[in-house]
């Protein structure tokens, strides 16, 4: 028998906290659908997507979903799970912002301090978060960009690769933070600031517009990430006994 | 700063254990014989292999023909093909994305983020190589023969084959080189493979994921299967060629 | 001498080459004020003149006189930069190459076997069994032990005795022979003397360039010498051995040096 | 289905359009002469410049030598040489990263992120793609010159001089493939050079930055103005060996 | 023949060439059941013989007998796969090349200008100005014309002359010579032949390989003949060009084809 199979456009920050080799499995034993993960920079997953090469979308930009949907590329955006961003940092703490709540003031203690901050600077949902709080601190990273702000342009990981190399703070998804095994000197320095949630969405490529779209075995993976039983996988993916990926499909409508 | 120190010394052991731990890794996946390992080792000499047939195929041909043919323009030939030996790979990957996308002209296809549209893009990056390193390696031996070969009257493609047949040490040289560049690249074969687990996963793209995922024992235990799959490879061509070589037409 | 060559190192297997020319019509080479220059001098300079469609014409001249240049744009294989260059009414292209065999002062053989040498050129001249056929060749000329050595191997004697083999091969109608004896044992010099009257005989064209003036005084029928460039006569070799007209030319009989003045080779 | 075919239609259009748009962009980039564009431009010749020219310097010797000398174990070296072409470079970036990093052994340097970092990793990455081409090209002179360096007794410094100048059109070609390997190259600049905009950003991390923010027709002008700088610099050399072998030496 | 020497284009310079062997004291060459073998094939087989210090040796024999790589042998280039080579008492290393100057059949020259190519052997041994005195030692053997010319554009003779000034340059105690008159003028032949004379009255050591059997009367003072790889004779010239005690010698002589059954070359 033939082996059927999607592909979904997702992040690399997904991917690499490794809840896809936990949810994966359940659903093809589950519907004999393989799914392949394309796991890209946030930007590229919508532009592969945009193109049609690919089934399904799973990204956290809740803007750049949408307005995928509203191109006509997506057939509809559904929550499927929020986690949280997190402040590392070294331990040494130049800032002096360990055990700290509010995300904004101390990024703002950072710029001061002039202490080295890693920044994915790749427009990513991440990067986009990051900008954010920047701004609610009134700090132009811009100017001080090549200076302690250190814009990397590369995906999570490496980004934090980078903060670990050169003692920098950064501002990751608690996920891959936790699958991250290069800490180093690092550690989670600010976290629980509600400004710091990341929503995932999940979108059926359009397959009107993209008559190769296997639209069937698709809009099954949606629904099941969305189901009951999709969401109660999420919650049971576990990094180092912690959850990391908190379901929240039901209350955004799905 | 007796604590400064510590610290230093600790990092250091630190590092170290990387690496050491990047050997014992390395064996152990070795000697595991781990199934996934496996398939990802199989399908990266299997893409690479391919791409370098066609490649070889493509670039051996052009590259004698511009090494022995003289031709108006050609200087400014040699020019182009030795500058797209600098060709991205990332680059080459867009444009082959472009060509397989969907939304592309051979969408209908559907070679993305398949094997093929791997070897394609491998192959694209490494023509230009074989070909520019051919072209080198013919002209010596070309300039050898071409007085012999007019007064002779031999037609081209008996030249070139001459040529490639009598040139094959240099050119084995030339085929490792773009083996190399195919087997440890990863910016096209990621664009255009998607680097999608047990499909098409190959170890440079498995590289990059555990590099990007902070564990960098494994990565580069990974690198390590990788160069020992290289120096396979490479011991093979040399001892085959060692036994041309010795039948003394080296 | 007729001895000699049935038992010399090249038996009179010429006659029994594969004969590809089409027409064993002999076309005369014609120059025309021909000159050649090269890396901002003057190698060959006003050459005028023209070579009877057969018989033996031996090129004679003291080193750097420019015969090997000579040579070469006769062939084809060198433009010249002035005048002009014909056989019979063609200048020499393609067509005129086939007709003609050209074995260089430095012979050039394929880095393959001494067979595969031969091999490569019945091959190339569309001969059935070329293989079998350049074994036969390489016997009758007694190189047949030396058919399976890597031709880069051979001696000195032996890879010149190898390129006349591949050079009759192919049965031409004209002959360039550039110093074809000059590392020659003199049992060798007489087998290869042997084949070049034989083919002469049967109304090949030979221009031979050698320094060997016994040889010369053996085979020319007439002999053109040039030195500095310039053809300094063209004479009947019966006449040109008993008292050349040139000046040039009795001093190279001699074993004198030309008079620096009169040459721009060294 | 006509509605399916208008669709397919518009779609080709689609990554012609990026294709177009990218030619667009890069002619934009090179007449604007935007400031950040040189800078980058700038530092990518600069780095890879720099491991060229340490490549070279270790590489042309050490090639000429495998070239040229004979000793035990020579084929072994040449197949491990051959091999370490295929040395993935982000491998490279990850040894160079360990050893650079403040936890590493050579940490107290504060070389990571830096330029000089990049220098480090392109030029471990090049030099064995050199020295591996550099003894092909430099053999076929050394068998041609070796029983007359042997009977002359050349010491051998002096026969590799030799060997290089007198090889110099064939080490050109050589270089400019190591320059193009370098100069495309991102895995490993990316790792120890972190891609940090205005310090350590240069061609081929932009456009590998540019391809994730899914910025396609940007990140090819990129990769054809990278291009452009491998043709002119190629055109370069061309011109300057052109020069030489019009002497006749070549 | 001395007024020749002075006006051919190899004026006896010799005399002045760099003396840079240490010591003049000329060590016999001795073999000893030396052998060689190649690609599954004997080359020389049970070589033994004793070379006097000084005078010129002759070594005959048609081609493919081995003359060469006895040369290459003698100098240490090739390893003797039996037997042993002595200089007096050291095998040949760097110590004894350094005393040595070998001309190889096909002179092999560096691609550079012909000048390049003497000032390297002479920066080799340390002259000062090396550029300098090579253009004098060019000029003194009428090469002085082509010193700027890219050495691989020479005519074959002027190529070989080059090869012979190269080799003189570093004033060597022993003169190994493969053919190196084989593409030279009768003018060069008569000067090269001077110059040979020359070194050889000076105590060089010379071993001349020809196969100009005129040469070889007016130079040698011994004969070693040599066929299929085996000696087969060692004899005084005067008595070898009277009447040479081997079949083969004879054979040679007369040009013609030695016997297959006692060779195992061609
Ligand atoms: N490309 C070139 N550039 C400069 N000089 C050249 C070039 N080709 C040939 N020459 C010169 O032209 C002259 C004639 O060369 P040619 O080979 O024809 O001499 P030749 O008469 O055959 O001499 P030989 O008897 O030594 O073979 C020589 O002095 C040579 O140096
Ligand atoms: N590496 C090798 N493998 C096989 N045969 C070889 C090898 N080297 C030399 N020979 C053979 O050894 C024989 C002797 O060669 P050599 O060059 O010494 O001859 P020679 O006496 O100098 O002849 P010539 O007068 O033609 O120069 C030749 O028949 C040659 O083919
Ligand atoms: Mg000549
Ligand atoms: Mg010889």
């Amino acid at each position: 028998a033939e082996e059927k199979s999607i592909i979904v456009q997702s992040t690399t920050s997904t991917a690499n906290s490794g809840l896809f080799d936990h949810l994966l499995p359940l659903f093809q034993q589950k519907t004999g659908i393989r799914v392949d993960v394309v796991a890209v920079g946030t930007g590229q997953a919508i532009k592969n997507a945009a193109n049609g090469d690919g089934d399904v979308l799973f990204v956290h930009a809740k803007a750049d979903e949408e307005k995928f949907v509203a191109e006509g590329n997506g057939v509809e955006r559904f929550d499927v799970m929020y986690n949280d961003f997190v402040v590392v940092g070294p331990k040494a703490d130049p800032a002096g912002i360990a055990g700290s709540r509010d995300a904004a003031a101390a990024l703002a203690k950072v710029a001061a301090a002039g202490a080295p901050f890693v920044s994915r600077g790749d427009d990513s949902g991440t990067h986009k978060a990051e900008l954010k709080l920047w701004k609610a601190a009134g700090v132009d990273v811009k100017a001080a960009s090549g200076g302690w702000y250190r814009e990397t342009g590369s995906g999570m990981g490496q980004t934090l690769n980078i903060a670990a190399g050169m003692s920098g703070y950064a501002l990751t998804d608690r996920a891959t933070w936790a699958a991250f095994q290069n800490k180093g000197e690092l550690t989670i320095v600010v976290e629980g600031d509600t400004k710091l949630l990341n929503q995932y969405g999940i979108i059926l490529v359009n397959p009107v517009k993209f008559p190769r779209v296997k639209a069937e075995a698709g809009k099954a993976f949606v629904d099941w990430v969305i189901s009951d039983e999709g969401q109660k996988a999420i919650a049971d993916f576990k990094v180092s006994g912690e959850q990391v990926f908190f379901p929240n499909a039901k209350k955004a409508g799905g | 700063m007796p604590t400064a120190n510590a610290t230093v010394a600790f990092f250091l052991i630190d590092t170290m254990q990387d690496f050491t731990l990047a050997f014992v890794l390395a064996g152990q996946l070795l000697i595991g014989l781990d199934p996934t390992l496996m398939g990802i080792v199989g399908l990266s000499l299997a893409v690479t292999g391919s791409a370098l047939l066609v490649a070889c195929l493509i670039g051996f041909p052009v590259g004698a023909l511009i090494g022995f043919r003289q031709f108006r323009g050609r200087s400014f030939v040699i020019v182009c093909l030795n500058a797209l030996m600098g060709l991205p790979p990332v680059v080459v990957g867009l444009l082959v994305y472009m060509m397989l996308s969907n939304a592309g002209p051979l969408g209908f296809l559907q070679l993305l983020y398949t094997p093929s549209a791997m070897i394609v893009a491998q192959a694209v990056l490494i023509t230009p190589i074989v070909a520019a390193l051919s072209r080198q390696v013919v002209e010596t031996l070309a300039r050898e023969y071409a007085d012999t070969f007019r007064t002779l009257v031999v037609p081209w493609p008996t030249a070139l084959l001459a040529l490639l047949r009598d040139g094959r040490s240099g050119l084995a040289t030339v085929a490792l080189a773009g083996f190399g560049r195919a087997i440890a690249e990863v910016g096209a074969v990621i664009i255009v493979g998607g680097n999608i687990a047990h499909v098409t996963r190959v170890m440079t793209t498995s590289i990059a994921l555990e590099t990007s995922k902070g564990d960098l024992a494994l990565a580069l235990a990974l690198g390590f299967v990788l160069l020992l799959i290289a120096l396979a490879v490479n011991a093979t061509v040399a001892a085959l060629s060692l036994a041309t070589r010795e039948a003394g037409h080296g | 001498m007729a001895s000699i060559v049935s038992t010399v190192p090249f038996p009179g297997r010429f006659a029994s080459a594969p004969q590809v020319r089409t027409s064993r019509c002999q076309r005369s080479l014609q120059t025309v004020d021909l000159g050649f220059e090269a890396g901002g001098k003057t190698i060959l300079d006003k050459v005028s003149m023209t070579l009877s469609p057969s018989g033996l014409t031996v090129l004679l001249g003291p080193n750097g006189a420019g015969k090997s240049v000579f040579l070469r744009l006769a062939n084809g294989l060198l433009l010249p930069t002035r005048g002009t260059v014909r056989w019979g009414d063609d200048r020499p292209t393609d067509a005129t190459r086939l007709t003609q065999s050209f074995v260089f002062q430095r012979p050039v053989l394929l880095r393959r076997s001494a067979l595969d040498n031969v091999a490569f050129v019945l091959k190339l001249r569309g001969v059935a069994e070329a293989r079998g056929k350049a074994r036969s060749l390489l016997d009758a000329a007694g190189l047949g032990a030396l058919a399976d050595r890597p031709a880069r191997v051979l001696s000195g004697g032996e890879q010149q005795r190898l390129a006349i083999v591949r050079a009759l091969a192919t049965g031409p109608g004209v002959l360039l022979l550039d110093e074809p004896t000059a590392s020659l044992d003199p049992a060798s010099v007489a087998a290869v003397e042997a084949l070049i009257r034989s083919a002469e005989s049967q109304g090949v064209k030979v221009i031979l360039v050698t320094h060997d003036v016994a040889q010369a005084r053996r085979l020319a029928h007439d002999v053109v010498f040039l030195s500095g460039g310039v053809v300094r006569e063209h004479t009947a070799a019966a006449d040109f051995f008993l008292s050349p007209h040139s000046a040039e030319a009795r001093a190279y009989l001699d074993g004198r040096l030309i008079p620096q003045e009169e040459t721009n080779s060294c």
